[in-house]
């Protein structure tokens, strides 16, 4: 039993039963906050794997930005069925059917000889190269997500914006 | 392997587009409220004018660019050809629409033209990443102009719909990924075909990861089982929308399935067999259902919606083939989709025409259209017999292009197959076309409010004349479309 | 001959200027058409000499190795793609002249025209006048196209054409829930048959590598085709023909096509279009007759058409759904003759009866027109009314009935000598069954409305105007003189037997033996008839109600209709809905209401789906996801 | 000894846990929140494979690390989006109940 194992069950552990709050909770605004925890034990995992930079990248957009929005659009959607939203009627199948997804998936991996036979080392990514490579290698892309962003950031001002009009 | 250049130039179409997107953003700050059809304007001249930018840049290139991120290449020139032409008549057959029943309308003409560079970029792209990130920047915008009308509620559900569905199925897709990632260490297509194809390599999670990759991509298409989004998208949202998801948006996610296909599955040859299987499956139950639940639509929406389905499951057929026929099968489908383009567009903007003023939505409300408006009901009439394939029309040829194509690739029953759902198709088109010149209306003059302006006739009649002129002539295009079937040899 | 191409274009371009003017700002609509069609039969007249002249040194016709005629091909390049050899797409916009072709274009153009004519005075009064004629134009355009094309892509175009014209003429009067049903009906039936040409096509494609039809023929004859691919190449052609022609099982659509006008009826359903079917098998006959089967199956189905039809001919108060029967009757003849190796017998027969039947239908029309009743137990004694259409009438149905010098007498004797020749015995006492049952209905059709006892007052009835009943009287002429073409072609030496032959021209002569038991059950029949309908003997009237069980099932056109009906409300609509059920109600309302709620669900179905719902579609959608995980993991396993 | 699989299983738990999320839970956020789960598996896979670099495959650079920096972008902007869209639909329909969601249908 070693350190690093050790402290991956653990994150790991708080990781599942986190997001498992966030499917299960009645009250939505719990769920919220299991998913922020969620989301910063993700970050735990990151550094777990030596990657402090995405580890605070997951922190900062992710816990700071992501669950702040999904709170304010909470505040701004209230109406009295939030403390016990209930699950759909389909809930059972949907049981079942992540069940046969992680099973065959499981499954894939542990039949997968190249994922047995991955090398044991982590190697730590550096923030340096990690930044030459996607300023050069993944410019193109990278100007593809701006405008990405744009969009998202045009349409949802024009939805959501309340100008007059309409019925 | 031909070495990636870094020639940013080739990429000239792409700069103009994003370029003229921003221009039109900053246009409609300055064009004040009640001329803000300008707005498309501008965008209608900007796209003629990149046609003759792409035209003159990239025709006959054949060339990676960046990191072999991209491929400049005849396959995607045709394909950038056809979405910019897409685009311009989107956007004219849009503008009454717009104008009529929309908020912020300066921004939809913007949108449209972002959606139209992802495209771009998705029919070139040679690397999941890149071909994610514009497969993402066409859905946001699809996302948004669904949901454009938004105090209609069905729009707003429509959206709502979609970007779940959307995200979802990017979430599988990007799964998908990481398990081949995880396997291959690379996100080229070059190197997972390369891992892929190495003798006798059968990991389950690779495999699995393609799957997921196919899967994230019958979505966008709409393949059975992952259609069920299309239809009520296709009702809630605005019709010329409707129009650019059932002929821009399924050409680019047909364009970018059979460039993955061609790069991924193919080299691999043990794969590609096993694969096709699945394809011919997934064909033959996509044709089935989506003609068998048109025939029982009474919303005209949602009986193209269902149309639209079995299209995909033509096309899909095509892809089966791949690899057995001489390449001539990439052209056919080619052909099969800048003709379903041509038709589809008759019929839209002819319904559009019908519908941008009044809230008609059930096939028995066109009834009489025939003899208040003989052009628009001939329109949809034309297109609609088109797509069931009677002949000189393009709808024919193209389906008889395609045919060929697959029984030459040994898939005679797969073809005799679709045949049979083209039967199917005529059925319930005949239903539409019955209700507009035959069926006695409810009200006298119930169109007797339709108003056409000019753009929506240039488009209409344009259409009109492109589905009998391609229809009875095709040649000049087919040779055009040869050279793409270059990608498959 | 190069200038045939001009045929079907101005009678498009007629077709085009027709239904852009209309009858709003032309009060005369028929004009184009009929000046067209009149071009039309000039340059089709012209080519018809040159070709009987000199037609053994002209530039583009050769003598064909397989059937021996000789036949003119013009042909540009229409679309061509692809890479090299058999992967090759090539089409040819090109068109065939050989006396085959000449024969079934010139009955179109020439009945075509009679019937324009005609249809002047018919429809005179009719609101949708213009339309009318813009799609007869269409019609004729596309039926030349038909008979002249030299491949079967540009085939199978025109044979769509000629379906979507019938369509629309069927349903001419749209008004009339009946047209309406019709029109739908006629044109699922022929596209059922359709989807079997057309996959034909594709499969000759496959083998060939060609639409053109001389190359499927050398190819055939070169002996390269494994006999199965013929079996079934020369199957799915013929599913097409039956579909077109009304064969047994697809007879169906033809009487209730009658919903249309008559003219339309005269010309498309008994002289041209129906006749397609025929046609295509005696243009694609090097491929049939190398198959010994697909010949036995033809001329089973003729046989059994033939007969079924006559039988509900001899009982049908309708007089042109009686027409009809016997057209479907006299078709089924033509595929059995074809059947049985009688090539030019069979089309020999298609033009004699496409002449007559022309007759009969325009005669009918008239009868129509004037006292607007077409029940002939309603009639009787119309020859004091209509005393020229009766001579007219007379003529057409004495011919298809056999009556010697009449052309229907040639014809019909030359199919009867090519079964007695090629087939057994069964076959040939069947065709003598089929001459006793054709000359019964035909004297029954005639005595009945024209000369039983006069049932009602026909002092308004319509006065026919002369525009009516000139064509009529040409095409009487026809129906008279046209037989002798069989034994003396004008402009050649020898009869129509060495112009129009399959690989051994012969000489048409009478066989004695043969003629004289035709004419003897003719004669028979016609003796039955007069017993029949004139005396009344009582002993048919006991024979009547002896046999009320049978003659019900036959006046009920054997259930055929009935059971169709059962087969789409029963199995096809169900299957729609039982798909539209499974994707969107059953997984819905099992997954959310559990099995308890699926009886009601389904009983109340129409006020009670709730769905639409996003979760149902993930789930949907995963489900699909997993078993294509599954399916995928098993197969890569296996 | 930690290995790639151990990280491949939570990623695979991870993502099973937001697809019953996605398709048991009524409300639309909820289920927004969900497929961030699965976004996030994803995500864990990417790195973790790029930190386990075995030998012989094609692993250069970082492209893990560059695929999930892609990721997380999307993802903001598609919460950012599709919340939007969540807030028109309540200020029409009142609610975010996808039950509520069924004006079109069959």
């Amino acid at each position: 039993m070693n350190m690093h194992l050790v402290i991956f069950s653990v994150i790991s552990a708080v990781l599942i039963s986190c997001a498992l709050g966030v499917v299960i909770s009645r009250n939505i605004v719990h769920s919220a906050l299991f998913l922020l925890f969620a989301l910063i034990s993700v970050a735990g995992i990151y550094l777990v794997l030596l990657t402090e930079f995405l580890a605070i990248v997951q922190l900062l957009i992710y816990g700071g930005a992501i669950v702040i929005v999904i709170l304010f659009a909470l505040m701004l959607t209230r109406n009295e069925e939030y403390p016990r939203i209930q699950n759909n009627k389909l809930w059972p199948i949907a049981g079942i059917l992540s069940v046969l997804v992680l099973i065959t998936l499981s499954v894939s991996y542990f039949q997968s000889d190249v994922i047995r036979n991955a090398s044991t080392t982590i190697s730590p990514a550096g923030v340096k190269s990690l930044g030459s490579s996607l300023f050069t290698t993944w410019a193109i892309p990278f100007e593809l997500a701006s405008l990405v962003l744009l969009v998202a950031l045009i349409g949802a001002i024009v939805i959501a914006r309340s100008d007059k009009g309409g019925n | 392997m031909i070495e990636g250049s870094n020639n940013l130039l080739l990429l000239t179409p792409e700069f103009v587009l994003a370029g003229l997107a921003l221009l039109v953003f900053t246009a409609d700050l300055i064009i004040p409220e009640g001329k803000k059809e300008w707005v498309g304007r501008i965008a209608v001249v900007g796209l003629i004018g990149l046609l003759f930018v792409t035209a003159s840049t990239v025709m006959g290139i054949t060339q990676p660019v960046y990191n072999n991120f991209l491929l400049v290449d005849h396959y995607s020139f045709v394909f950038k050809m056809i979405f910019i032409t897409v685009g311009i008549i989107t956007i004219l057959m849009s503008e009454e629409f717009v104008k009529t029943n929309l908020t912020s309308q300066g921004e939809y003409y913007g949108l449209v033209l972002l959606a139209i560079l992802g495209m771009n970029i998705l029919v070139q792209s040679q690397e999941f990443l890149t071909a994610y990130i514009s497969l993402e920047l066409l859905s946001f915008c699809l996302y948004v102009l669904v949901g454009y009308s938004k105090f209609n509620p069905k729009s707003n559900e429509a959206a709502i719909k979609y970007i779940i569905f959307g995200t979802f199925s990017s979430a599988i897709l990007l799964y998908g990924l990481s398990m081949v990632y995880s396997v291959v260490g690379s996100t080229l297509y070059s190197d997972i075909a390369q891992v892929l194809s190495t003798s006798g390599f059968m990991d389950p999670v690779a495999m699995l990861g393609i799957t997921f990759i196919m899967i994230g991509i019958a979505f966008k298409l709409g393949i059975v089982p992952f259609h069920s989004w299309i239809p009520d998208v296709y009702e809630g949202a605005p019709i010329p929308v409707t129009a650019y998801l059932a002929i821009g948006a399924k050409i680019a996610a047909f364009a970018f399935l059979a460039r993955v296909v061609i790069g991924v599955m193919l080299p691999a040859e043990e794969l590609w067999s096993s694969w096709k299987i699945i394809f011919a499956i997934l064909a033959i139950s996509t044709m089935v259902i989506g003609n068998g639940i048109a025939i029982v639509q009474t919303k005209v929406k949602r009986m193209l919606a269902y149309s639209s389905i079995g299209h995909s499951g033509v096309l899909l057929s095509g892809i089966v083939v791949f690899g057995s026929t001489n390449g001539i099968v990439l052209e056919s489908l080619g052909y099969y989709l800048v003709g379903y383009a041509v038709t589809s567009f008759a019929v839209f903007s002819a319904i559009t025409a019908v519908t941008y003023n009044n809230n008609i939505e059930l096939i028995k409300d066109f009834a009489g259209l025939s003899d208040e408006k003989p052009l628009l009901s001939a329109s949809i009439a034309i297109g609609l017999f088109s797509l069931a394939g009677l002949p000189l029309f393009v709808g024919f040829t193209i389906k008889f292009y395609l045919f060929s194509s697959i029984s030459i690739g040994g898939y005679l029953w797969l073809a005799g197959i679709a045949v049979l759902a083209s039967l199917v198709s005529l059925y319930y088109y005949l239903i539409m076309i019955k209700s507009m010149y035959v069926d006695v209306p409810e009200q006298e003059r119930a169109h007797a409010d339709i108003t056409v302006r000019w753009p929506m006739w240039i488009v209409i009649i344009l259409s009109i004349l492109m589905t009998i002129a391609l229809g009875i002539y095709p040649d000049p295009l087919v040779n055009q479309l040869n050279e793409i079937s270059d990608l498959l040899k | 001959m190069q200038y045939f191409w001009l045929i079907p274009v101005i009678s498009f371009i007629a077709f085009i200027i027709t239904s852009l003017v209309g009858n709003k700002i032309l009060k005369q609509a028929w004009i184009f058409p009929v000046v067209a069609i009149i071009l039309g039969l000039g340059i089709y007249c012209f080519g018809l000499t040159e070709y009987l002249q000199s037609r053994f040194d002209l530039e583009h016709c050769v003598r064909s190795s397989v059937t021996g005629m000789v036949g003119c091909n013009y042909s540009v390049g229409w679309f061509s793609a692809g890479v090299t050899g058999k992967e090759t797409v090539d089409s040819f916009l090109g068109f065939t002249v050989d006396p085959l072709s000449l024969s079934v274009a010139g009955l179109a153009i020439f009945v075509a025209l009679m019937v324009q004519i005609y249809s002047i005075g018919y429809m005179k009064d009719d609101p949708r006048f213009g339309w009318y004629y813009s799609v007869q134009a269409l019609f004729i355009s596309s039926m030349i196209l038909l008979a002249l094309s030299d491949n079967f892509l540009l085939l199978y175009v025109a044979w769509e054409l000629v379906g979507l014209c019938s369509y629309l003429l069927i349903g001419f009067w749209y008004e009339k829930p009946d047209a309406k049903e019709a029109a739908k009906k006629a044109f699922t039936v022929t596209r059922l048959g359709d989807v079997g040409l057309l996959i034909g096509v594709l499969l000759i494609w496959i083998e060939v590598g060609s639409f053109n039809m001389s190359d499927l023929f050398s190819y055939v004859a070169s002996g390269q085709m494994e006999s199965w691919v013929i079996f079934s190449i020369s199957g799915l052609l013929f599913l097409g023909a039956m579909g077109k022609s009304a064969q047994f099982p697809f007879h169906v659509w033809l009487p209730d096509a009658m919903e249309g006008p008559t003219p339309v009826s005269a010309l498309i359903h008994a002289a041209t279009m129906v006749a397609a079917g025929v046609y295509l098998v005696a243009r694609t006959y090097p491929l049939f007759v190398e198959s010994e089967a697909m010949m036995l199956i033809v001329s089973i189905i003729g046989l059994i058409t033939a007969i079924g039809a006559a039988l509900i001919c001899c009982v049908s108060i309708d007089l042109k759904r009686a027409l009809a029967y016997s057209t479907i009757s006299h078709l089924g003849l033509m595929m059995l003759s074809l059947g049985a190796f009688g090539y030019t017998a069979a089309i020999l027969h298609l033009l004699a009866h496409g002449f007559s039947k022309a007759l009969l239908f325009l005669g009918s029309g008239n009868i129509m027109h004037s006292i607007d009743d077409l029940d002939i137990n309603r009639m009787g004694g119309l020859k004091s009314v209509l005393p020229g259409t009766t001579i007219l009438f007379c003529i057409g149905a004495l011919s298809l009935a056999g009556i010697p010098l009449l052309s229907g007498f040639w014809s019909k004797d030359e199919v009867i000598v090519s079964i007695v020749h090629n087939r057994n015995i069964l076959f040939a006492i069947s065709s003598m069954i089929l001459v006793f049952l054709s000359g019964f209905y035909m004297i029954r059709l005639i005595i009945t409305p024209f000369f039983g006892t006069q049932n009602r007052d026909y002092s308004n009835a319509h006065k026919l105007p002369m525009v009516m009943l000139i064509p009529m009287g040409v095409l009487a002429v026809f129906v008279v003189l046209f037989g002798w073409v069989a034994l003396y072609m004008p402009g050649l030496p020898s009869s129509f037997g060495t112009f129009l032959f399959y690989s051994h021209p012969k000489n048409f002569h009478l066989e004695p033996d043969i003629a004289s038991i035709t004419l003897v059950v003719t004669l028979l029949s016609f003796g039955a008839g007069y017993l029949f309908y004139v005396k009344r003997i009582s002993i048919f009237q006991t024979f009547k109600t002896r046999m009320k069980f049978l003659i019900t099932i036959i006046e009920n056109k054997y259930y055929f209709d009935e059971l169709y009906q059962i087969l789409v409300d029963k199995i096809v609509l169900p299957i729609a809905s039982l798909v539209a059920l499974f994707d969107r109600v059953l997984v819905n309302d099992i997954g959310i209401n559990g099995p308890g709620h699926i009886t009601r669900s389904i009983g109340s179905l129409i006020r009670y789906h709730v769905t639409g719902r996003i979760y149902v579609y993930l789930g949907l959608m995963t489900s699909g996801m997993i078993i294509l995980g599954i399916l995928w993991l098993w197969i890569v396993r296996l | 000894m930690l290995e790639l699989i151990h990280f491949n299983i939570l990623s695979v738990l991870l993502f099973s846990v937001g697809l019953y999320g996605v398709l048991a839970r009524k409300s639309a956020i909820l289920i927004i929140m969900a497929i961030e789960l699965m976004l996030n598996a994803v995500n864990i896979n990417f790195i973790a494979a790029a930190a386990f670099k075995h030998g012989g495959g094609l692993f250069t650079n970082f492209d893990g690390h560059i695929l999930t920096i892609f990721i997380i972008t999307i993802a903001a902007a598609e919460v950012g989006l599709a919340l939007a869209l969540i807030l028109r639909i309540f200020r029409n329909k009142s609610t975010v109940n996808v039950d509520q969601f069924d004006m079109m249908k069959l």
